[in-house]
């Protein structure tokens, strides 16, 4: 499907989504909460059919934390990049993708380590590459640590 | 000329013996004196005979992986192996806390206790042995299965769980591989009628087992070398120990002089499997003989029948170098099933073809 | 690495160890928490973060031509293809047109380091199963390339020779003689390699019906590279994306279904051949002209998010970069291959044997800088 | 003639503890031996690693210097080549792996990251700047990464310092 396809078939699945289209993919901004129906939709949908999470990050927009989601199709190929936009930059919360692709655990796990974002229904949340007792969330914009060295 | 051929070093076993009788005339102590003796010789030959083989580990290796090897240390790297050990032995001696202290400390000693023993009855010159025992064979097969106490010890007292799998592994390795050592050393059992080592070689004055036993005997020594490759834990059966796998399995805990114990255990069983095997099937130190060419046996007599001992060993303790830094090492099942399935069951037709061979007087 | 009382053996009678961060066959410092059931694994988890370098914080204080540098110590084996694909994402933005002169250096050096990579699996999957001499064999190839690359870029491992709009420098005179004469090298020994490992019984024991990752777990675990070739996904970047010219080469994906550790040791020695192919076609066709194209002194990207992705030799590897315009990015993410492909080992060993995982790690072919970032 | 029956010596003389001699030659025995038989640890963190391995293989071939055998475990060790960054996370854990190695035990910083932080100095949050915070450093070895000459050369360099040591005259002076 090419991405004016992708855009229209969308739009009659979910109506409460804004497009971007400005980048190489078919960006999709959808609300935080929204994101586990319109997920399981994307990956259950046989047209749709994004059996591929192969990039799952954060972004910091310091008013705003944004999830962006790559997704592939590996039957029909095509490419869409959801981003769920999370308003609560102290207490983030999102529902987890784990049991739609199970690469999202380790992933999430990333996400919880450096942004600090708390993935709901995660089968084994951690901090995976700092020490349990690490204070506050390196990729964050407001980080603050006293024994960096800056540039 | 003539003396020199047939030329017994139990001539010269008789000299010191009256010479000592002579200096020393409670019976008691001459035995006693004479032990010590034998023991002293014994140890330091088995030292050296460890250093040389370290050596020649170091240089196989090398040989084989396009390398130099050691040569810096004395000339050409030969004092290698001694500025290890020297430096084995002044390292921290060292028990982790979690050991079972006596225990820890009491393995090292059995393991290489049990290596030591093994070397007693094996022949190795025409004259030359250390205990003539009549049940020699059953003596270092019974003598030798005893390691794996040690090393039980060693991997259950340690105190790390590396080293637990690995004693554990090391438990049904050897216990298994046992059974196809005692079943090849048990067709040549046979064919000679008894257990003596130095009846074995006597056995093999018109030529060797290997040739005089048709296919049986070589299968049986192929089962030998494999097993007992096995047995003393070298690669690729070395999964008691599995660098990648275990980071050093039974021995993971323990630095300084008992390591250095492990390592000299490791080599001087080595030679034990290789000179019982060149005794078994190679003809021990005897020349090489064929029926009926007197011209030909009679050159082979000029070699000295120690040469064609230690000759015989060295070949066989460099083809198990040789499996070492070739093969990658087996998985645990596999290496089970390999003794279960495969060699325990060939190692018992072939047990029989041999004693249907020995009935018949098929061999030669 | 000590009995105590309560984690030797928990409840249900499981016997919990620890594997690494310091082990000789997890190729870094990965720590593996594995939970026994005698010698079968019944659970392992991975942790993380032994070498956590914070890259991605970093990239972001650094300017698009210094940004760079960093990403030759992420997958170290695979140094050209992590700053090409820097180089390409900043292309991208800025509509750089890169001179044919500046791809086809590009691709030769990229394939030339999946070949050297590739080699190095070989030497460490024959280490870490035990057979030493494998390592041996394989460094004298890789000893060679890594000469070919002190001789052109002046590193012998952490190369740093892409930058925005082509490479860093022209090549030496002789690179096309010295290439063939490591390409002949190695096509001579390339059956000594067979002969020594891939052909023991030993190790295609080891290796067959170990660790089965079947497609449809390779696509939701998101494995990339030789790993999912193995089950028979189709995923290499060179074809489905092509960059850099990558589309004007006759090369084969290779595709194995397999799926086990035998299959991606199948993939990866066809590879090493495929990478020599492309090379061979391109070594005496390198087209004359400019190696960079002109650039401004500071890079500024417009506005925006750009990705680009390309294949190393572990797999896909993409470069996520959240521009505000200015002359450093506002996020920079890496999506690493080996990450996603760690993610298969707790999956694909359980009911093996501890050594059935060594020889799992020793396929995956993880580098661990690469997973930590 | 004009010379004196008894000369005076003309430096200072220390008195020197019980056997003297012997201890000396003791320690020169002892240091020859540890310094041909440095076993290193099996340890890499990232890219020096790889240059590491290239000084094992053939064309290097540390093995003639006597450093061939390489120990997975610490208790069997000699030496740590600390080839690769050291983060936060990891420097408990070597600092537990310098512990378990017994006496005498030697360190070589391979690569910048060990010895400042290297690359990764600058806006970091996670790295040790230089691994002499976490445990003492007998060389350090300059490269990013360095060539396995110079690996070679810093531990031919070591066995020149473990040469000088003085092992029982240690022993002899703390009685």
């Amino acid at each position: 499907m090419t991405n004016e396809e992708l855009k229209n078939n969308i739009t009659q699945v979910f109506s409460a989504v804004t497009f971007d289209e400005t980048g190489e993919f078919l960006n999709v901004i959808i609300p935080s909460e929204e994101l586990l129906p319109f997920m399981k939709v994307l990956r259950s949908t046989k047209e749709f059919n994004f059996d591929y999470l192969f990039c799952l990050t954060c972004v910091d927009w310091k008013d705003h934390l944004m999830m962006v989601y790559f997704l592939n199709s590996k039957t029909h190929n095509h490419t869409i990049v959801v981003k769920a936009k999370i308003t609560d930059t102290i207490n983030p919360q999102i529902e987890s993708v784990y049991d739609i692709w199970k690469t999202a655990e380790l992933n999430e796990d990333e996400v919880f380590d450096l942004f600090g974002v708390k993935f709901l229904n995660h089968p084994n949340l951690r901090r995976i590459f700092l020490e349990e007792d690490w204070v506050g969330y390196p990729l964050r914009k407001n980080y603050v640590d006293e024994h960096m060295i800056e540039l | 000329m003539k003396t020199l051929l047939s030329y017994s070093f139990s001539s010269l076993a008789t000299h010191i013996h009256n010479w000592l009788k002579n200096a020393i005339t409670n019976d008691m102590l001459l035995t006693v004196t004479e032990m010590v003796i034998v023991g002293v010789c014994l140890l330091v030959f088995l030292i050296l005979l460890a250093f040389f083989l370290g050596y020649m580990e170091r240089k196989v290796a090398a040989f084989m992986e396009l390398r130099l090897g050691p040569n810096r240390v004395g000339p050409k790297g030969t004092l290698q192996i001694i500025a290890d050990t020297v430096k084995l032995l002044f390292k921290e001696g060292f028990t982790p806390d979690a050991a079972d202290k006596f225990l820890f400390n009491l393995a090292p000693g059995i393991i290489i206790t049990t290596a030591l023993l093994a070397v007693a009855p094996i022949a190795y010159a025409k004259g030359f042995q250390i205990w003539d025992i009549n049940i020699g064979v059953l003596y270092i097969s019974s003598v030798s299965s005893m390691a794996v106490i040690g090393i039980l010890m060693a991997g259950w007292s340690s105190g790390n769980k590396y080293s637990l799998i690995g004693a554990m592994r090391s438990g049904a390795q050897i216990v298994s591989y046992e059974l196809s050592i005692g079943l090849s050393l048990i067709s040549i059992v046979v064919l000679t009628g008894s257990l003596s080592l130095n009846d074995i070689v006597e056995s093999q004055a018109n030529g060797w087992w290997i040739f005089k036993g048709h296919i049986p005997v070589a299968i049986a020594f192929v089962i030998f070398v494999v097993a007992s490759t096995a047995e003393i834990n070298r690669a690729p059966f070395d999964l008691v120990e599995a660098d990648q796998e275990l980071t050093g399995g039974f021995n993971t805990e323990y630095a300084g002089m008992k390591f250095a114990m492990f390592l000299m255990a490791e080599y001087i069983n080595l030679f034990v499997v290789s000179a019982v095997a060149a005794t078994i099937f190679l003809g021990g130190w005897m020349p090489f003989h064929i029926g009926g060419m007197t011209g030909f046996n009679h050159i082979m007599d000029y070699i000295p029948s120690s040469i064609w001992f230690f000759g015989k060993t060295l070949f066989i303790i460099f083809i198990i170098m040789q499996f070492r830094w070739t093969f990658p090492r087996l998985r645990i099942d596999q290496l089970l099933n390999l003794e279960w399935k495969y060699l325990l069951p060939i190692s018992m037709v072939n047990v029989l073809l041999v004693t249907l061979m020995a009935i018949m007087g098929w061999h030669f | 690495m000590l009995l105590g009382e309560e984690d030797c053996i928990n409840e249900e009678g499981e016997f919990v160890i620890n594997i690494g961060p310091q082990h000789p066959s997890t190729h870094g410092v990965l720590r593996l928490k594995v939970w026994l059931d005698g010698e079968t694994i019944k659970k392992v988890e991975p942790h993380l973060g032994y070498i956590h370098r914070s890259i991605e914080k970093m990239s972001e204080s650094f300017s698009y031509r210094q940004f760079i540098y960093i990403t030759s110590r992420m997958d170290y084996l695979s140094a050209h293809m992590n700053n090409q694909a820097c180089a390409l994402v900043v292309e991208k933005a800025l509509q750089v047109e890169v001179p044919a002169r500046a791809q086809a250096i590009r691709i030769i050096l990229c394939e030339l380091s999946r070949l050297s990579s590739h080699i190095l699996w070989f030497a460490s999957a024959g280490l870490d199963l035990g057979g030493v001499t494998p390592f041996f064999y394989a460094f004298r190839e890789r000893e060679a390339i890594n000469s070919i690359m002190e001789e052109t870029c002046g590193a012998r491992l952490t190369q740093n020779f892409m930058v925005p709009g082509g490479v860093i420098t022209d090549l030496q005179p002789d690179f096309p003689k010295r290439i063939k004469e490591v390409l002949k090298q190695f096509k001579d020994n390339y059956h000594e390699y067979n002969e020594i490992l891939i052909g023991n019984v030993i190790f295609q024991n080891r290796m067959m019906d170990v660790g089965v990752l079947t497609k449809e777990d390779a696509i939701a675990l998101g494995c990339t590279g030789p790993v999912a070739r193995a089950s028979g996904l189709s995923c290499d970047i060179r074809k489905l994306y092509p960059y850099d010219g990558y589309e004007k080469l006759k090369f084969d994906e290779i595709l194995v279904t397999g799926g086990d550790s035998w299959a991606r040791c199948q993939v990866r020695m066809a590879e090493m051949l495929q990478s020599v192919n492309i090379i061979e076609q391109l070594i005496d066709n390198i087209p004359e002209g400019e190696f960079v194209a002109k650039t401004k002194n500071v890079l500024k990207l417009p506005k925006g998010e750009f990705y680009q992705r390309v294949e190393t030799a572990r797999g896909e590897l993409g470069v996520y970069i959240v521009s505000d315009g200015s002359a450093t990015p506002y996020r920079c993410k890496y999506r690493s291959p080996n990450f996603a492909n760690l993610s298969a080992i707790p999956h694909i060993s359980k009911g093996h044997k501890i050594g059935d995982l060594i020889a799992i790690m020793a396929t995956i072919d993880l580098i661990i800088p690469d997973i930590d970032r | 003639m004009g010379v004196k029956d008894k000369l005076e010596f003309p430096g200072q003389i220390h008195e020197t503890p019980d056997g003297g001699f012997m201890v000396t030659q003791l320690d020169a025995v002892i240091n020859w031996a540890r310094s041909n038989s440095v076993w290193p640890l099996a340890f890499g963190t990232s890219c020096c690693a790889i240059e590491m391995m290239h000084t094992v293989n053939a064309k290097y071939d540390w093995s003639r210097f006597g450093f061939e055998v390489m120990r997975a475990t610490p208790r069997q060790a000699d030496l740590i080549i600390v080839s690769g960054t050291i983060v936060m996370k990891m420097a408990p854990v070597l600092k537990r792996l310098y512990d378990q190695m017994p006496e005498p035990k030697y360190v070589i910083a391979m690569g910048a990251c060990t010895i400042s932080g290297g690359p990764f100095f600058y806006n970091t949050y996670s790295v040790v700047k230089g691994i002499d915070h976490i445990i003492p450093v007998d060389v350090f070895v300059p490269g990013c990464p360095p060539r396995p000459e110079a690996l070679l050369h810093s531990m031919i360099a070591l066995q020149e310092k473990i040469k000088n040591d003085a092992y029982f005259r240690k022993q002899v002076d703390k009685k």
